[in-house]
């Protein structure tokens, strides 16, 4: 078990500096100067120049790689452009608002989704079943910003019991802030939900169709009994790879969520990052959100290993 | 075992996050509303120095309610003292005196005193410096403290404009003790003092006990940055801004008027929006080509399907409020028929294809579908290409690497530009560089207005550009919400004089 | 009772009249080609006709409600829904199905390359795979149409490069099921090289498989097009997107709603449509796949 | 003697359609029902239907009584304190019959909680007990270890562990030892016939197996499509079979094709050698820092094939026989030693060459499902091999030739036009063997090639492997775990164990006197129908007399 994450973690690491220099290489691409944006539309050419300077953009390539790579082990993230603040202190404001984004959505579609797609497995093939994944499919192929414009509708313009967007700060308003992400959430987590409860019902019944069900219930186990204890149990396997690979698309989602609620999360940084050419934000925000997908990746599969002892042995 | 308390814990999760989500919805009120004010702007200053940076959003948050300079700008565009009580013009009109006002402190407690105003106007106009708007203090060769209370200002030639210069944002005097710290801890003489920046989201001041003028009504304000036109309407709509000066979906501003819970403001900038041509780009060369353009765009539907309504015409490179402006709205009135006629005439019949590079505002955006629109029915296919502010600066104003493009030039009194070489518009005329120079130098104010109207006629008639409408400040906030400034003779939301009313 | 248990599943069989006897039966099939159709129709017939032109705007004649002149009214520059929602159809289809027809191209040829050649091949395409999917995929079509500028073409592309590790993982997990089987064997003692055999067994019994994955992507991208356009990086105006239409109509939702309304309910037709075509085919074409593939 | 579970006019259908008809059994005390059938004859339905465990869409009318209660009746909840409890179930497949990821202790302890209503601590103890009368004492430490950890035979001790645990009075075992290797299955086999008898349970035998249910048990039914044909004590029953189905049954359970018309010439200079090769996998390391082992699948084995032998190869599964056929098939280079066929080493020479041992070696596999491709005709399929001659070959000619092969197998040639799921289990293949034929080989590999067939059919394919041999002279490498058929088909036997050759000889001569212990144990595992009737015979008599 040991040995399998030790070396889980050595692919881990090559896929990250992979990853990084995929990063630098194409915001090297990106065009724009992130010192004429600093400093608009009069800019004298020699505070210009000086600027440059100041911001280390005049080092070879290579040099710049290796500097931002060992000041990430350090974390230095280096000196926002437009800010003129620590890239380390941007990302750690904003990542109280992705992280708990993200976490949210990723609970709440899994407290949905599991109960539903396990209630619709015990009673497949009737109505309720096919009405309950009718919605699912629906749910699936609703985009979460449409979702979001219409929740925002409802809550925030006609019923005002929501703000529309925002966050006020966990230090500010515990309140407020959990406040400001609810309807976020709620349109982060609905599709989410809907391809879980799926693969969550599918997997169930696939597991219900193993020998080892016939087993249990030839122990005398009920229906119910062996849901639950063999079930269950055995179909979360799958439903994890789908998590994982859900989180990923989570944390992509909250570019648009972001954008569209205002709220200061990390998609909204690299997005703003983008636009003022604040490419050393970028590259970053980029860097840590990749890494933390390879990580969650990481995760599931010392998971699986965790749930399903087959995997324990093989690397 | 398992089983049942896995089933069991996932029940009481679901229950337990409904309950949260009940007592959530349930406990949403607004903050309190009589002495704060949230007021949405549409961009994030990129720190919050007004001396280093041209960003209109630094003034937007920290002039007059942080920063203050000796001299200020009004509501209505006029030059008021400020940190200057008053102020005396030598016989020569090369020395300026100035008269300090008593009792003022920095934020952090430091005494205000004649020395601070040498500090920051020598700081400003120093070789090293980063101010954006160096030019303002080109005239000034020495500031000499007199006392504590009292500074001269000496000149090197006799200006007029000296008390609105110094009126600038870029202007404004900062302590020699947290000058290199303004950027993220802004630290100055004003109504309201720095508490707190929210990246990407807010920045909060709160009213300055120590303050030496009146002091403000409000406590607390917060500067919410909302870039996006539809979150900025749902902020404004659903009551979570309270004002948004410079609100940027006109689409909605009838529902916003229609609403008694909302006061709209509809108010002047110095911004002419212009569909900017590249004069040395292939067919543009043609002075019939870009006559034929300026005919071919509907400039009132342009107004009214981008801006809803919101925007007055022009026919110049100049704002229509001012007294020199000369009306040539007429000289390319709405005909595609007249236009393809010039284009035949310029040997371009069957049209040609070009790009529209379009920056993001809003106007620029929303025209440029509606001018795309107008152009393909005279034969001229533009291949729309959005870029982001930074791909503007250097694609289009420095590199001039574009055929049409649609800006608004925000900057007050700027025809002089038609008279750069090099400027991205790639126009060159001695005719109008003449005028521009003849202006210069002339100080009768009949004699300056008549140049400033011929200086308008002549771009006009080369159609340098095709000129379509002076972009309208609109604002809009919570009726009960008094102060705040209708127009914009400078960015800024001065909130030393906005209260709320009790109903 | 006992309804847990399995019902036996029936004979796989390929010949073309049962499985199509049987698609007519199969109501995802059913309801999601015809979905999917109906969206194809649209898209190919906006391009030889709408009943209005989508670039030429009339501002007078704006935000009209629904009538006989205009089926479905008219948006904020006087520009006929109907049109727009066709000519966003167009996008949608072309756009989904050249970038998932990228990702088969290139991925599957990579899939049943690592199949072929296990070792340090397969290694190495296994690893890009991984580093492809590490990069959240609308971020990265968010930074890759950012640099490269906002248009159809490179949201194409930014889409299509998130498809090539679906299919070569699909492509190698099913050659790799294949590889142990018998006829494959038997091809081999009959002295066919490994192309040889990929195209002619390999290939074809994976195609069902292709086939659903397919379907699916092909959902996604449209979605990930309007995810996109909705953000003002894909589609650009005059050509119209369904992301698009309804980032405008979003201020507009209190006095004119419709405009949210229409091209998401179009989103979720055609993504909805795609998706059951995606599950009726899985369930035809091979009633034991979905194991194999969850 | 009563019977303590009946079955009386029990009838199955499963979406309308009729599995099981008007059947009748008793299950007694400490005795054993064997219910023998060939696939879809229903026998499975007849067990999961004692269990009450009838898949969805199943309707069952006629009785099953146990101590009084008539079970097709029972509600779901009343079979749930039966089931388990009173009457249990032994499955087929250990490995799939195990929930993979628990833990066996876990497996064995939950029926025991469930039933019991005891405490975690006592259930465990009392697995222990349990694991211990199956045979699985603590030594082996398996309460904490999972199903994929455990050998085959481990497994099914597990499964009769969780089946006995509660001490029921009705055992169904379910083709218990058909997934295991004979050796395996013979301890199984004595282990279920102890239990039975220790613990006075009635079971039920199900197999396909006419051997084992002889040896076993102490009545039988016979069954097909969904009909028991005939029953009765096992002695009596096989001694005056009268239904004709019974008769061909166990006429093909103890077939033997006609033996070999010319001797062959084994000084002739041999159609295959195969000299001291060896093929070897890497296993992956424990870690970096532990040396890479190696597991050797086939070590240093040699032997050779004369023109029209036909050659056996028996071992246990895991014996390094079938990589040992893919080494000589060409498939994958020997690790060590070499391989000479026609003369030359196959993996040594020129393209053409190649081509020609290709010609001169086809294969005939186990699966009669997994060899074809499901996508192409029989035409298609058969002509494959072919390509190796396909300069040389016209459409015409080609097509003439699969036509001539499909009737040398026994099909028509109007079947080539068809697809394999088209055939049955028998008939595809028939078509694998005239795949093979098609290019005119002189010598076959057929690895397990009946092993996955009814024994019906097995007789008709072993008689078609025989014909071949004599109308063709084709040379056969005969490889199988089952000794029978090796013994029926082949003139000379090789038995491999972990990877070598313990024993080669003249095939009569091996079975009827094994040197090697492991040959001696493997022939005696295997059940045999003759003498166990003999043995079942002896015991009737005394028990009437």
């Amino acid at each position: 078990m040991l040995w399998f994450a030790f070396l889980r973690l050595i692919g881990l690491l090559t896929t990250l500096l992979a990853a990084s220099l995929v990063i630098f290489v194409v915001l090297e691409v990106l065009p724009g100067d992130p010192a004429e944006v600093m400093l608009g539309l009069n800019a004298q050419p020699d505070t210009l120049a000086a600027l440059r300077a100041e911001l280390g953009l005049n080092a070879p390539v290579t040099t710049r790689y290796v500097s931002w790579i060992l000041g990430m082990f350090q974390g230095d993230f280096g000196i926002s452009y437009t800010y003129s603040v620590p890239v380390s202190e941007l990302i750690s404001e904003r990542i109280q608002v992705s992280l708990p984004l993200a976490a949210g959505s990723l609970i709440l579609s899994t407290l949905i989704a599991i109960p539903v797609g396990v209630y619709s497995a015990r009673h497949h093939g009737k109505i309720i079943d096919t009405g309950i994944m009718s919605v699912a499919q629906i749910g699936i192929a609703v985009p979460n910003f449409w979702i979001a414009i219409l929740l925002v509708y409802v809550f925030a313009i006609v019923l005002r019991i929501l703000p529309s967007g925002g966050f006020p700060g966990w230090d500010v308003s515990v309140l407020g802030s959990l406040q400001a992400l609810l309807l976020p959430v709620v349109a982060l987590a609905l599709p989410q939900a809907s391809i879980l409860a799926r693969v969550m019902r599918s997997a169930l019944l696939d597991v219900l169709h193993e020998d080892y069900i016939r087993t249990a219930r030839a122990k005398g186990l009920s229906n119910k009994a062996t849901l639950w204890r063999h079930g269950v149990r055995n179909a979360l396997i799958p439903v994890l790879t789908i998590l994982g690979l859900q989180f990923s698309f989570l944390i992509a989602g909250t570019v648009i969520i972001e954008n569209l609620f205002y709220l200061p999360g990390l998609g909204r940084l690299i997005f703003q990052g983008i636009t003022q050419r604040d490419l050393i934000v970028v590259r970053s925000s980029v860097m840590l959100l990749v890494a933390l997908t390879i990580f969650v990746t990481f995760l599931v599969d010392i998971a699986y290993a965790a749930i399903d002892p087959r995997l324990r042995r093989r690397a | 075992m398992h089983a049942k308390s896995l089933k069991s814990r996932l029940l009481g999760f679901a229950g337990g996050a409904a309950l949260a989500v009940a007592a959530l919805t349930g406990a949403h009120t607004s903050a309190d509303a009589k002495s704060s004010l949230s007021l949405g702007m549409a961009l994030e200053p990129p720190h919050l120095d007004a001396t280093a940076g041209a960003a209109a959003a630094i003034d937007g948050v920290v002039y007059q309610n942080i920063f203050q300079g000796l001299t200020r700008i009004g509501p209505d565009g006029s030059v008021l003292p400020s940190l200057a009580k008053s102020w005396d013009v030598s016989d020569d009109g090369l020395t300026y005196r100035f008269h300090l006002q008593n009792g003022v402190v920095f934020h952090d407690g430091t005494p205000f005193s004649a020395d601070d105003v040498k500090f920051s106007l020598d700081r400003a106009r120093a070789d090293d410096s980063v101010n954006a708007q160096k030019p303002l203090f080109d005239g000034i060769s020495e500031v000499v403290v007199v006392d504590p209370q009292t500074v001269d200002i000496k000149l090197t030639s006799p200006s007029g404009n000296l008390a609105y210069n110094l009126a600038w944002g870029d202007a404004v005097i900062v302590s020699p003790k947290t000058a290199e710290t303004n950027k993220t801890k802004p630290v100055g003489t004003g109504p309201f003092k720095f508490d707190r920046w929210m990246k990407g989201q807010e920045i909060r001041i709160s009213r300055f006990d120590g303050y030496w003028g009146e002091q403000p009504q409000l406590d607390t304000a917060s500067f919410r940055f909302i870039s996006d036109p539809n979150a900025a309407f749902a902020a404004m709509i659903s009551g979570d801004l309270d004002a948004f000066p410079v609100y940027s979906a006109p689409e909605t501003i009838v529902q916003f008027e229609a609403d008694p819970r909302f006061e709209v403001a509809i108010g002047t900038t110095e911004g002419e929006t212009i569909l900017a041509m590249n004069n040395t780009r292939g067919p543009l060369k043609n002075k019939l080509v870009r006559q034929a353009i300026s005919h071919a765009i509907n400039k009132q539907a342009l107004i009214d399907g981008a801006m809803f309504g919101l925007g007055t015409p022009i026919g110049t490179h100049f704002a229509p409020h001012h007294p020199a402006y000369n009306d040539l709205t007429g000289l390319y009135p709405y005909d595609p028929a007249k236009a393809k006629e010039l284009l035949a005439q310029a040997g371009y019949a069957e049209g040609f294809s070009a790009t529209l590079k379009l920056p993001p505002p809003t106007y620029a955006r929303r025209g440029g579908e509606l001018i795309a629109s107008d152009l393909k029915k005279v034969g001229i296919d533009l291949k729309i290409v959005p870029v982001e502010w930074a791909q503007w600066l250097s694609e289009v104003f420095k590199e001039t690497n574009y055929d049409f493009t649609i800006v608004s030039h925000v900057e007050p009194m700027d025809i002089g530009i038609y008279a750069r070489d090099k400027y991205y518009f790639n126009y060159s005329s001695d005719q109008f560089k003449t005028l521009i120079d003849e202006l210069n130098v002339t100080v009768d104010e009949d004699k300056r207005t008549e140049l400033l109207k011929q200086a308008q006629q002549s771009i006009s008639e080369d159609a340098v550009n095709v000129y379509l409408f002076q972009l309208a400040k609109t604002g809009v906030w919570n009726a009960n919400v008094k102060g705040l400034w209708h127009n914009a003779p400078t960015p800024a939301n001065d909130l030393s004089q906005v209260y709320w009313t009790d109903n | 009772m006992n309804q847990e248990l399995p019902s036996y599943p029936p004979p796989a069989k390929y010949d073309a009249i049962s499985i199509w006897r049987k698609a007519l039966r199969s109501r995802s099939f059913v309801i999601g080609a015809v979905l999917a159709l109906f969206v194809l129709i649209a898209g190919v017939t906006s391009i030889f006709w709408t009943p209005y032109a989508i670039d030429v705007l009339d501002v007078s004649q704006r935000l009209q409600p629904m009538s006989s002149q205009y089926l479905f009214g008219t948006d904020q520059y006087g520009r006929d829904i109907l049109s727009m929602l066709m000519a966003g159809a167009r996008t949608s289809i072309i756009v989904a199905l050249i970038a998932v027809g990228i990702g088969m191209l290139i991925g599957v040829p990579l899939g049943l390359l690592a199949a072929a050649q296990r070792g340090l091949l397969e290694e190495m395409v296994m690893r890009t795979n991984d580093l492809i999917f590490a990069f959240p995929s609308l971020l990265s079509a968010v930074l890759i149409t950012s640099i490269f500028g906002p248009g159809t073409i490179n949201a194409v592309i930014a889409i299509g490069i998130f498809n090539i590790p679906v299919f070569a993982r699909v492509a190698r997990g099913g050659a790799l099921a294949l590889s142990g089987r018998e006829f494959l064997l038997a091809a081999r003692l009959s002295g066919k090289s490994t192309f040889l055999i990929t195209v002619e067994h390999v290939i074809p019994n994976i195609a069902n498989l292709l086939i659903v994955q397919a379907s699916i992507q092909l959902s996604l991208a449209i979605l990930a097009e309007a995810g996109l356009s909705y953000l003002g990086l894909g589609t650009q105006p005059p050509m119209a997107s369904w992301g698009r239409m309804l980032y405008e109509a979003q201020t507009m939702v209190a006095f004119a709603p419709q405009l949210a309304l229409y091209p998401g309910f179009a989103i979720i037709f055609s993504v909805l449509g795609f998706n059951l075509l995606g599950d009726g085919l899985r369930d035809l074409l091979d009633p034991k796949m979905r194991r194999r593939v969850a | 003697m009563s019977a303590i579970f009946s079955a009386r006019d029990l009838c199955v259908s499963i979406n309308g359609k009729q599995i099981l008809r008007d059947v009748d059994f008793d299950l007694e005390r400490g005795k054993i029902l064997g219910l023998v059938g060939e696939s879809g004859s229903g026998k499975s339905m007849s067990a999961l239907s004692a269990m009450q465990l009838l898949p969805e869409g199943a309707s069952q009318s006629g009785e099953l009584s146990f101590e009084g209660k008539n079970l097709t009746r029972a509600s779901d909840p009343e079979m749930t304190h039966i089931r388990g409890k009173d009457i249990s179930m032994v499955f087929q497949e250990p490995m799939t019959a195990l929930n993979p990821i628990r833990t066996i202790g876990d497996q064995v302890a939950e029926g025991l909680r469930w039933h019991l209503r005891i405490s975690r601590k006592e259930a465990w103890e009392q697995t222990i007990d349990v694991l211990e009368r199956v045979g699985l004492g603590p030594e082996y430490g398996l309460m904490d270890r999972f199903p994929h950890q455990l050998s085959g035979g481990q497994r099914q001790r597990v499964v009769i562990a969780i089946a006995i645990a509660c001490q029921p009075k009705v055992l169904i075992a379910d083709e218990p030892t058909t997934a295991l290797d004979v050796t395996v299955q013979a301890q199984i086999l004595t282990l279920l016939k102890d239990i039975v008898k220790k613990e006075q349970m009635a079971m039920l035998l199900i197999s396909h197996d006419l051997a084992v249910v002889a040896e076993m048990a102490d009545t039988v039914a016979i069954m097909k499509d969904g009909v028991i044909v005939e029953d009765g004590p096992t002695g009596e029953l096989f001694d005056n079979l009268s239904h004709p189905y019974s008769q061909k049954l166990f006429e093909a359970s103890n077939h033997v094709p006609v033996p070999r018309q010319e001797p062959v010439d084994e000084r002739a200079q041999p159609l295959l050698k195969v000299s001291n090769v060896l093929r070897q996998y890497p296993l992956s390391r424990a870690s970096i820092f532990t040396r890479r082992q190696w597991h050797r699948a086939v070590q240093h084995v040699s032997f050779s094939v004369a023109p029209r032998q036909s050659l056996g190869l028996v071992g246990e599964s895991g014996c390094g026989k079938s990589t040992l056929a893919r080494t000589i098939l060409g498939l994958t280079p020997p690790d060590g030693g070499s391989i000479q066929f026609l003369g030359k080493d196959p993996f040594a020479v020129s393209r053409n060459d190649r081509r020609d041992l290709q010609l001169g070696m086809q294969a005939v596999f186990q699966d009669p499902y997994g060899s074809f491709d499901p996508r192409h005709t029989v035409e298609r399929t058969v002509s494959e091999p072919l390509h190796l001659m396909r300069s040389d070959l016209s459409r015409e000619q080609r097509r003439k030739r699969v036509h001539e092969v499909l009737e040398s197998v026994g099909l028509a040639s109007a079947d080539a036009n068809k697809y394999p799921h088209e055939f049955s289990g028998g008939q595809r293949q028939r078509i694998a063997i005239a795949r093979a034929l098609v290019t005119n080989p002189s010598l076959i590999v057929a690895d397990e090639p009946v092993s996955a067939l009814d024994v019906s059919i097995r007789a008709q394919i072993l008689d078609l492997f025989a014909d071949l041999r004599d109308r063709l002279g084709m040379a056969y490498l005969f490889i199988s775990h089952d000794l029978s058929v090796v013994q029926a088909i082949t003139d000379r036997v090789i038995v491999m164990n972990a990877g070598r050759i313990v024993e080669e000889g003249p095939t009569g001569e091996v079975f009827s006197n094994p040197k090697h212990p492991y040959t001696r144990m493997l022939v005696s595992a295997v059940p045999d129908l003759n003498e166990a009737l003999r043995k079942r015979r002896k015991k009737e008599n005394k028990d009437t007399q």
